[in-house]
């Protein structure tokens, strides 16, 4: 196993940890803005996730599912954070 | 949404985001992409836009509606199937037209299989926008 | 691995009919969203699974060097997901409409179509 | 060598994303996890691209990675402050932070906050 | 009804036309009788369904020549009389195209020789009677009676096609010319039995046999030519006609002789003693109509040659003096505006021409020499004397019924004419137009000369017909007024009087028939039972099947997944493959954790955006599945739709309302329901992973790519070429899924007052 | 030759496309009737075609079978294809005087031609996944049309509709994936050729099961037909008119389809269930029906009752039975369009579809009188109409197969159906208009009048027909029995002779 | 920005994502990223004569990248270790900057540099509320961002002000 292997495969458990960690948060929350923190975390991980696979591979093709991400995923957090904010404004109280 | 920061981003993104769609869609044949995922990644683009700025403006720089977006696109593709029966093949046989051919190289594709992509894309585009669009003047 | 798989479907399968036999509209929409993941996994999987060699051909190859993943059940895949999407989101404007018209998202409550024979002039 | 400088950046950048996600399990409110997530994260990944990058040495791979990177350099911190600005509307209180007198919205229930 | 508008002017050419073409055809068949009684039996074929082996057979036998004389005989005279009865009706057109066509279904139908040709016919019979019978559809009666002539005729049909079918396939061949020489094999077919019985079936309630009675009376609701028709000579007797039809291929059993024995006795006396009950003159004529048909009936259970005869003999006999008995009522009816015995009274003064035809008829009926009647009553006496094994229960049956036959007879044609009337009658009587009473006097006087001159019947209708029963025109009995002294006329004197004794006490025995008729239950209340029986059925099977809750519904489908793929796993020990976990990837380990800890998650939660992220967790497990596992294009479509679906689900619930806690929202019969089908999923899958794959479909897609597709990226090769066709349907998905959305959103809520369009 | 196949396929397509793009003009809906036109005359010229060759097969694409995707058409397919066309052209008629422009500017026509591009795509297809797609294409649109209109009663009804559906699509698609993982192939014909081959038949089986129930949802099956009753009587009555026509027969063909072609290693096994089933289908069906007093619901329940015979000549999978079935399809898509279109005239003359708020048509339009009774008469299996030769085939083979019991469950149901049938005729034609409602015997005015009753009386002229001159369809009925209990001209066409 | 030159980079861009830009690339890129903004035009607010300040954006560029690392650390430490080290405070920073770019750079920069988390821009565009992590001294983080990353982002951006 060379140097590299290593380090692609102790990536992906840093990797796994780190949206281990992210989902404990997301179903301890406690606001909503706390779960949402938590799914946009992922988005990055998932980013790092796309990028080890094409070293460990030696598949450029991943880049790609990377840059895609890259570019619309923060489009959910958005979302869901006009979510949260708008769900107030409209006044649907205690209404999630 | 008046958000200053996600306006002036999405300045930036929505055009981004198309051309990074339509790149997507051309290489499509030769690498990850294509027409749905290049219609996805460009409908997101509106739908920031939409979200940032609203529909109205959203809609105003589509400039057409997008139900009638999606209709053409499908009509293209199916345009694409058809165009075979010019050449006496079956539907959807793709039909190749290699520009600036070498002995060595094929040159630039153009084929009814592009022109079908650009169908699918369209459609995917202009559908989730009409979708987003209508939900969002609903709230 | 494939054996991994079939077992994650099965909870998938497990969470989203628990959802879709629910009250609430709401919760069905959510497990279908679920059930639709695990419909298309199950083509994944029954399609075997490849390490990390997508079906690409390289660049000056007639066809790809070493063995790459099935190709077919990534195409019927990438279709059922966006049909998917499609029906989903057809579904959610109708839950969303549905609330609106009939004031409910509880299924027991909507009876307009098929009334109760209480309901009954 | 090049491998060797690959395989640093690859550890380092995934140890950045470990952190980024004890980040957000342990820091006391939103706003400080969103430091932690936004940046670290983002500053991880572009470790990991920069590791592919010099793994595969190629241009094409090259500039995927930097767009990749200048990609989440500019949607990271919108997405970031969409949450905040969203935290801040539904009366999040920021920890360690005296809000009392200038919070918008402080008579917002708990219910609120959460979600439910 | 047609009370206030009768009249000589009729209904032009519509009121004519039919006349002239049933007149025509009348004709037509009376051309056939030299033939006919020649022993000849003319026919056509056309090839219907010659695939199915059906063909539109007809043939002139004696017995269908009989039948088409009496139908459109009769026909022509009713048609001639309803042209007035029913003069300026504004629905004569429509009745008149019924009858019509009803007349030409009952020709069909004894013509046939072919069963389900036959059965054809007789189902267009059941249609034109359904809508002669409803023809006073404004009522609830009408309505009714339509609908329980329908429903009781149909039920015998539809038993007797199952029955026809069976025949045919016992025959190999649905010819009735080609079946009936086959007679021995089919009898001892080991279907016989169920043949039987589902033939007569359709017999017995089609010629309202007991216990299937009830309906036929009800049926009077129709206009009096319609019953006059009906009821006399025709569709009624379409029963007895199929029975004698199929008698030389069906009888002589003990089967045949005992049910159709038993029945058409009892049917006999039940309806007589019905019919002496009644006070409505047609509904006594109703229940002789019914007497006459339980006769036919018992005579056909018999074999000899007498019994064949005076089948015969009684049938046309019968048609004759009750045709012209129903038209004389619905003269009395349409002159007086009432048909009650209690009022009507004196008109033979008034009404003489009528008086005269009641008379004759009535005569006829009641079995008075010279009188046709008289012969066939004496025929049936010699063939119930004749009848093995049950000659004492035939002959007490007929000696019975034709007792009660005179007194109906004086109670129709003497009460009326020549009593005082009981009441004041709605109209002032007088004499009915001359094409009300062409009809009865025809009749009457040809029973009449039928009595006087029996051998005018003789050669030319009786012995064919009774000939084609027994098989040889030479066994036939002969038709004689005076046949000597002998039991049949020690018969007929008891009967007499017994009758004029009946006819006596007429009032008295009325009232006791009448108070005994209260107390026995009948089965037209059982109609409605029946009616209302299956109204509860259906409602409680509605409610507890479709009952408008969706969960329910969910819950079914599902149950029904999990317990037929279970069983069948089961019954069809289905080869399961344990779990392999040797070539489990670390990675995928990790992912598919994550995945179900998404999906566990989503299923609990009662918050809606921790849900909607859980979702998103197991989403994205889901689409590193697909990069890990070499497929890139499938992942970044899986997470853009992803995306797409959190905007959506976003927006929408900004307008819907929170979940309800999950807590309160355990179900624990669906959780055990959802865990059986993940099983079932998983069971099925390992199964299907244990074998190697046949991946000649990407092998092939692997070498064409390149060089015959020109791409270099498999999957999207496959989607725009290899598999164009599926893409296309699948972004026409989409187009109509955003079409349809969008329509949902937009379209005006108009109607929302109103529950159902 | 493949054209033949592709047209009617892509004349649909072509016709949603523009008629949506000129949906805001009185252009749309005479588009939509042009497209029909031609799709009528493409689906005779396939017929025509099909009738020459036996089986034909295309290779969509120019890629051979089992790799591209085949479209193929045997007597069962291009006559599912021609009755599909000849209701489609009936319901656009029609649609010209019932569909409002509210209902036409959200895209009616277009929605209803893509509809009839799924249901033609369904018949003509010759790949499993391909079915899937098609059925989506169908099922999304009738999503669109049965809620176009939004009144409440439809929504309430989409939901249970479109939920029930779902499940049966998700459903459809795993099955397809198993069974790929199983033979890898998705060609049809192929199946029938690899099938038998797997060695864990009884994973076949179990399979098979699972198709079953995903058609059967689809078909309207017992017990899985709720969504059925739950919504047909809700939306325009066109659109209702062409649901309960075409929609569950593309259940019922698929179900044919699979269990001649694919699933017919153990059916000792399938086809008792599917026994069963029939049987429980025509009761329940017909039960339900007889609850009713709404037009639209009692014909709704008698889709479901109906099905049950075609089932059942599926089940008996003997020729004569297959007969029945096919014969059944036919006569029952076009009679029921025609029940579910002159509910909408009874609607326009009335006001309503409710049995005890109308009454007195009888008098006031003899002619729909007329007009109802053959479909209604064809439906209750009357001699000479084409319901009942569809009927007497189905009992024949069941009495030919000595099945006693199911014969006579499927002649008692054909009494009950008489019932309903009547109960919709005495109630709204004999019956006095009742007081107390609105007496709104408004005759419906001179133009929608002649576009709704003119594809009424063509459907009802095609009942006579049938039941007038039954043999060539009867032989037609045979032969394709035949195609589909001896696959292997089906296979041949397919694959080509070396497969 | 000028039009022309976010044209042509976005023609760059496209040549680049192909990784060959000859003329018939670079030629339909800059076709389509003018047909991508003439879509666009709403969102432009009108035409901005400039010319590229290579030097401040490459400034801008190395003191990001100095402070990103920097302050990293400082998080990362925080994070790391038992207890928190910190002291949060919203502070309200007043901006000179106008433009969209200049706006959403600025706050993307906060952003990114740890220990700073822009919260939102007032709709005046007057104000910018953040998030500081370490803020002893909430006068001194306001002033190190009004004369760090804003002036570098001003002079990059918009052109140097008196
Ligand atoms: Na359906
Ligand atoms: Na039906």
């Amino acid at each position: 196993m060379t140097v590299l292997t290593m380090a692609v495969n102790a990536g992906f458990l840093l990797v796994f940890l780190a949206v281990a960690l992210g989902f404990i948060r997301l179903v301890r929350g406690p606001t909503m803005p706390d779960r949402v923190v938590a799914l946009d975390m992922m988005t990055v991980a998932i980013v790092s996730f796309c990028g080890l696979m094409a070293v460990r591979s030696e598949v450029q093709a991943f880049l790609d599912v990377a840059l895609a991400l890259a570019l619309v995923g923060f489009l959910a957090t958005v979302a869901l954070a006009r979510f949260a904010e708008r769900r107030r404004s409209r006044g649907q109280e205690g209404d999630g | 949404m008046n958000s200053v920061i996600l306006r002036a981003g999405t300045r930036y993104l929505a055009g981004l985001l198309l051309v990074f769609s339509i790149y997507m869609l051309l290489r499509g044949h030769n690498e990850p992409g294509g027409g749905f995922i290049g219609g996805l990644i460009g409908a997101t683009g509106f739908v920031l836009f939409a979200i940032a700025c609203g529909t109205e403006d959203a809609r105003r720089s589509l400039r057409v509606e997008p139900q009638a977006i999606a209709a053409v696109g499908l009509g293209i593709a199916l345009l694409a199937g058809l165009a075979a029966a010019l050449f006496g093949d079956d539907l959807f046989t793709g039909q190749w037209l290699f520009i600036n051919a070498t002995e060595t190289e094929k040159g630039l594709p153009l084929s009814t299989v592009l022109v079908f992509d650009i169908g699918v894309y369209m459609v995917v585009l202009g559908s989730i926008l009409t979708l987003v669009f209508a939900m969002e003047e609903e709230i | 691995m494939e054996a991994l798989l079939a077992i994650a479907i099965g909870v998938l399968v497990t969470c989203s009919v628990y959802l879709m036999l629910a009250r609430n509209v709401l919760r069905f929409i959510f497990g279908l969203v679920l059930i639709s993941n695990a419909a298309n996994l199950t083509i994944f999987t029954a399609g075997r699974l490849t390490l990390g060699s997508p079906p690409l051909i390289p660049e000056g190859a007639e066809a790809p060097a070493a063995e790459v993943a099935n190709a077919l059940p990534q195409a019927l895949v990438l279709t059922a997901i966006v049909i998917g999407f499609g029906l989903f989101a057809f579904a959610l404007v109708l839950v969303f409409r549905a609330y609106t018209s009939l004031g409910t998202l509880h299924t027991d409550d909507m009876r307009v179509a098929e009334p109760r024979e209480t309901d009954k002039a | 060598m090049m491998d060797l400088l690959a395989a640093g950046l690859l550890l380092v950048g995934g140890a950045l994303i470990l952190v980024a996600g004890i980040g957000i399990l342990r820091m006391p409110d939103v706003f400080i996890r969103m430091h932690a997530s936004t940046k670290v994260g983002t500053l991880g990944s572009g470790l990991i691209m920069a590791g592919a990058a010099v793994h595969f040495g190629a241009p094409t791979v090259i500039f995927k990675a930097v767009l990749i990177v200048l990609f989440l350099l500019l949607t990271a911190p919108i997405g970031a402050h969409m949450i905040s600005r969203a935290a801040l509307r539904i009366g999040v209180e920021p920890w360690g932070v005296d809000t009392a007198d200038k919070d918008p919205a402080s008579q917002i229930t708990d219910q609120d906050k959460t979600g439910v | 009804m047609g009370a206030d508008t009768g009249s000589t002017a009729g209904n032009g050419w519509v009121g004519i036309l039919p006349t002239i073409a049933s007149a025509a055809i009348f004709a037509w068949f009376l051309g056939f009788i030299p033939a006919v009684a020649d022993g000849q039996t003319p026919g056509w074929i056309l090839d219907w369904v010659p695939s199915l082996g059906i063909s539109v057979a007809f043939l002139v036998d004696g017995l269908a020549l009989t039948f088409a004389l009496l139908i459109s005989g009769i026909g022509t005279l009713v048609f001639l009389y309803a042209n007035s009865y029913l003069a300026g009706h504004p629905q004569f057109a429509r009745f008149a195209l019924f009858l019509f066509s009803f007349m030409l279904a009952m020709l069909g139908l004894v013509l046939a020789d072919d069963l389900i040709a036959l059965f054809v016919f007789w189902e267009l019979t059941t249609i034109t009677s359904y809508l002669l019978i409803g023809f006073g559809h404004e009522t609830e009666k009408g309505r009714r009676s339509a609908l329980q002539a329908l429903f009781v005729t149909g039920f015998g049909a539809l038993a007797m096609l199952a029955g026809f079918i069976l025949l045919g396939n016992a025959a190999g061949t649905f010819r009735i010319s080609e079946i009936i020489p086959q007679a021995g094999a089919i009898v001892a077919h080991p279907h016989y039995l169920a043949i039987l019985i589902l033939v007569l079936l359709g017999a017995l309630t089609k010629s309202a046999q007991f216990p299937f009675h009830f309906w036929l009376p009800n049926a009077m609701a129709a206009p009096t030519p319609v019953s006059a028709f009906l009821h006399s000579a025709t569709m009624v007797k379409a029963g007895v006609y199929l029975m004698a039809r199929l008698h030389p291929a069906l009888s002589g059993t003990e089967v045949w002789i005992w049910t159709l024995t038993v029945l058409g006795a009892i049917t006999a006396v039940l309806a007589s003693l019905l019919a002496m009950r009644q006070t409505d003159l047609k509904q006594a004529l109703a229940y002789t109509t019914l007497m006459a048909l339980g006769t036919l009936t018992m005579f056909l259970g018999q074999d000899s040659a007498y019994a064949m005869t005076a089948f015969a003999t009684f049938l046309v006999v019968h048609s004759l003096y009750k045709a012209a008995l129903f038209l004389v009522v619905g003269c009395i009816d349409h002159e007086t505006g009432t048909r009650e015995v209690e009022i009507l009274g004196g008109l033979a003064r008034l009404m003489p021409v009528t008086a005269l035809a009641a008379a004759l008829a009535a005569a006829s009926m009641a079995g008075l020499p010279p009188f046709i009647g008289y012969i066939g009553k004496e025929l049936i006496y010699a063939g119930s004397i004749a009848a093995v094994p049950s000659s004492v229960l035939v002959t007490g049956a007929a000696l019975a019924a034709n007792a009660l036959m005179v007194g109906v007879a004086g109670v129709v044609a003497i009460g009326p004419f020549w009593r005082r009337a009981g009441g004041t009658m709605p109209k002032t009587p007088h004499e009915a137009p001359w094409p009300m009473l062409a009809g009865p006097v025809i009749l009457a006087v040809a029973g009449t000369a039928f009595g006087i001159f029996p051998a005018l019947l003789q050669g030319t209708l009786i012995d064919p017909t009774a000939g084609v029963l027994i098989g040889d025109f030479d066994k036939v009995k002969e038709l004689k007024l005076w046949a000597g002294v002998n039991l049949p006329l020690y018969l007929s004197l008891a009967t007499f009087a017994l009758g004029f004794l009946l006819y006596g006490f007429a009032g008295r025995v009325r009232a006791g028939l009448a108070a005994a008729d209260r107390a026995t239950p009948t089965a037209d209340p059982i109609w409605d039972d029946f009616l209302k029986g299956l109204k509860g059925l259906a409602a409680w099977q509605t409610r507890a099947i479709q009952t408008g809750v969706l969960r329910q519904y969910m819950f079914v489908t599902f149950a029904t997944v999990f317990v037929t793929l279970a069983v069948t796993m089961v019954v069809r020990d289905a080869g399961l493959a344990l779990p392999a976990f040797d070539t489990a990837e670390p990675l995928g380990i990790a992912l598919v954790a994550l995945i179900m800890l998404g999906a566990g998650l989503a299923a609990i939660t009662a918050d809606r955006i921790t849900a909607m992220a859980a979702l998103g967790v197991s989403g994205i497990g889901v689409a590193m599945v697909f990069i890990v596992f070499s497929a890139p294009d499938v992942a970044i479509t899986q997470l853009m739709v992803e995306t797409l679906v959190v905007v959506l689900v976003a927006v929408a619930l900004l307008r819907l309302p929170r979940l309800e806690s999950a807590r309160q929202d355990f179900r624990p019969w669906d959780a055990l329901l959802a865990v059986g089908v993940g099983a079932v999923v998983t069971v099925i899958l390992l199964a299907v992973v244990a074998v190697p794959l046949d991946r000649r479909l990407s092998d092939y897609f692997e070498a064409t790519a390149w060089p015959e597709a020109f791409g270099r990226n498999i999957v999207n090769v496959i989607l725009v070429d290899f598999r164009a066709l599926d893409t296309f349907g699948e972004i026409a998905v989409v187009v109509i899924a955003a079409l349809a959305a969008y329509a949902l959103l937009r379209t005006t809520r108009a109607d929302d007052t109103e529950d159902s369009k | 030759m493949s054209w033949y196949l592709a047209t009617p396929l892509a004349l649909p397509f072509l016709t949603a496309v523009l008629a949506f793009l000129w949906r805001k003009r009185a252009a749309g809906r005479w588009i939509s009737l042009l497209g029909n036109a031609f799709l009528l005359g493409a689906a005779g010229l396939l017929m025509v075609e099909v009738l020459r060759e036996g089986v034909i097969a295309g290779q969509m694409g120019g890629w051979r079978a089992p790799f591209g995707i085949t479209l193929v058409a045997d007597y069962l397919g291009a006559v599912m294809v021609v009755i599909t066309a000849i209701t489609a052209f009936a319901t656009a008629l029609y649609a010209m005087g019932d569909i409002d422009e509210a209902k036409e500017r959200l895209g009616y026509h277009a929605l209803f031609n893509l509809l009839i591009a799924g249901v033609t795509g369904a018949f003509l297809t010759g790949d499993l996944f391909n079915l899937y797609v098609w059925f989506e294409v169908m099922l999304i649109s009738s999503f669109g049309l049965l809620v176009l209109g939004g009144s409440r009663a439809q929504i309430d009804g989409g939901v249970k509709y479109v939920t029930l559906n779902l499940v049966s699509t998700i459903l459809f698609l795993a099955g397809i994936g198993l069974l790929y993982g199983m033979t890898g192939t998705l060609n049809m014909a192929d199946l029938a050729l690899r099938v038998p081959q797997v060695e864990n038949q009884g994973m076949v089986t179990v399979i098979a099961m699972l198709f079953m129930i995903a058609f059967g949802v689809k078909a309207a099956v017992f017990p899985l037909f709720f969504w059925l009753p739950a919504a047909y009587h809700t939306p325009a009555f066109s659109v209702s008119a062409v649901f309960a026509g075409l929609l569950t027969k593309v259940g019922v063909y698929a179900l044919i389809r699979m269990f001649t072609l694919v699933f017919t290693g153990d059916t000792g096994f399938t086809h008792e269930i599917l026994l069963w089933v029939a049987g429980f289908t025509m009761v329940t069906g017909v039960l339900g029906a007889a609850a009713q007093n709404e037009i639209r619901k009692i014909l709704s329940f008698h889709i479901v009752s109906q099905i049950g015979y075609m089932i059942l000549g599926l089940a008996l999978y003997t020729p004569l039975g297959i007969v029945g079935a096919v014969f059944y399809l036919v006569h029952h898509i076009i009679v029921k369009a025609n029940l579910f279109l002159i509910g909408g005239v009874v609607h326009r003359a009335t006001g309503s579809t409710d049995l005890a708020r109308i009454g007195g048509l009888y008098k006031a339009a003899p002619l729909l009188g007329v007009l109802f009774l053959i479909p209604a008469f064809s439906l209750a299996g009357f001699p000479p109409l084409s319901g009942f030769w569809a009927k007497y085939v189905i009992v024949a083979a069941a009495l030919e197969d000595q099945g006693w019991v199911i014969a006579g469950v499927a002649l008692a149901v054909g009494l009950l159906t008489i019932y309903s049938m009547t109960k919709i005729w005495a109630e709204a034609f004999w019956k006095k208009h009742p007081a107390g409602y609105e007496p709104e015997l408004n005759r419906v005015s001179a133009a929608p009048r002649r576009w709704m009753l003119a594809p009424i009386a063509g459907l009802a002229t095609l009942t006579m027909i049938i039941g007038l001159f039954p043999e060539p369809f009867v032989v037609f009925a045979e032969t394709s029995a035949q195609q589909l209990l001896e696959p292997a001209g089906y296979i041949t066409a397919v694959l080509g002779d070396a497969p | 920005m000028n039009t022309l030159a976010v044209n042509l980079l976005l023609a760059v861009l496209w040549s680049a994502f192909f990784g060959n830009f000859g003329l018939l690339v670079l030629g339909s890129g800059f076709v389509l990223a003018y047909l991508v903004m003439w879509l666009l035009q709403p969102l432009t607010g009108g035409p901005s004569p400039y010319f590229a300040r290579v030097f401040y954006w490459i400034k801008l560029a190395i003191l990001f990248l100095y402070e990103l690392v920097v302050s990293s650390l400082q998080v990362l430490w925080d994070i790391v270790t038992p207890g928190y080290n910190a002291r949060p405070a919203i502070i309200e920073v007043p901006l000179d900057v106008k433009s969209d770019a200049g706006i959403l750079l600025v706050t993307n920069l906060i952003s990114l540099t740890p220990g700073t988390l822009s919260l939102d821009v007032s709709e005046d565009r007057k104000t910018l509320s953040i998030h500081a992590m370490f803020a002893d001294d909430p006068a001194a983080v306001c002033q190190t961002i009004k004369s760090g990353m804003e002036k570098w982002v001003i002079d990059a951006v918009e052109g140097r002000r008196a």
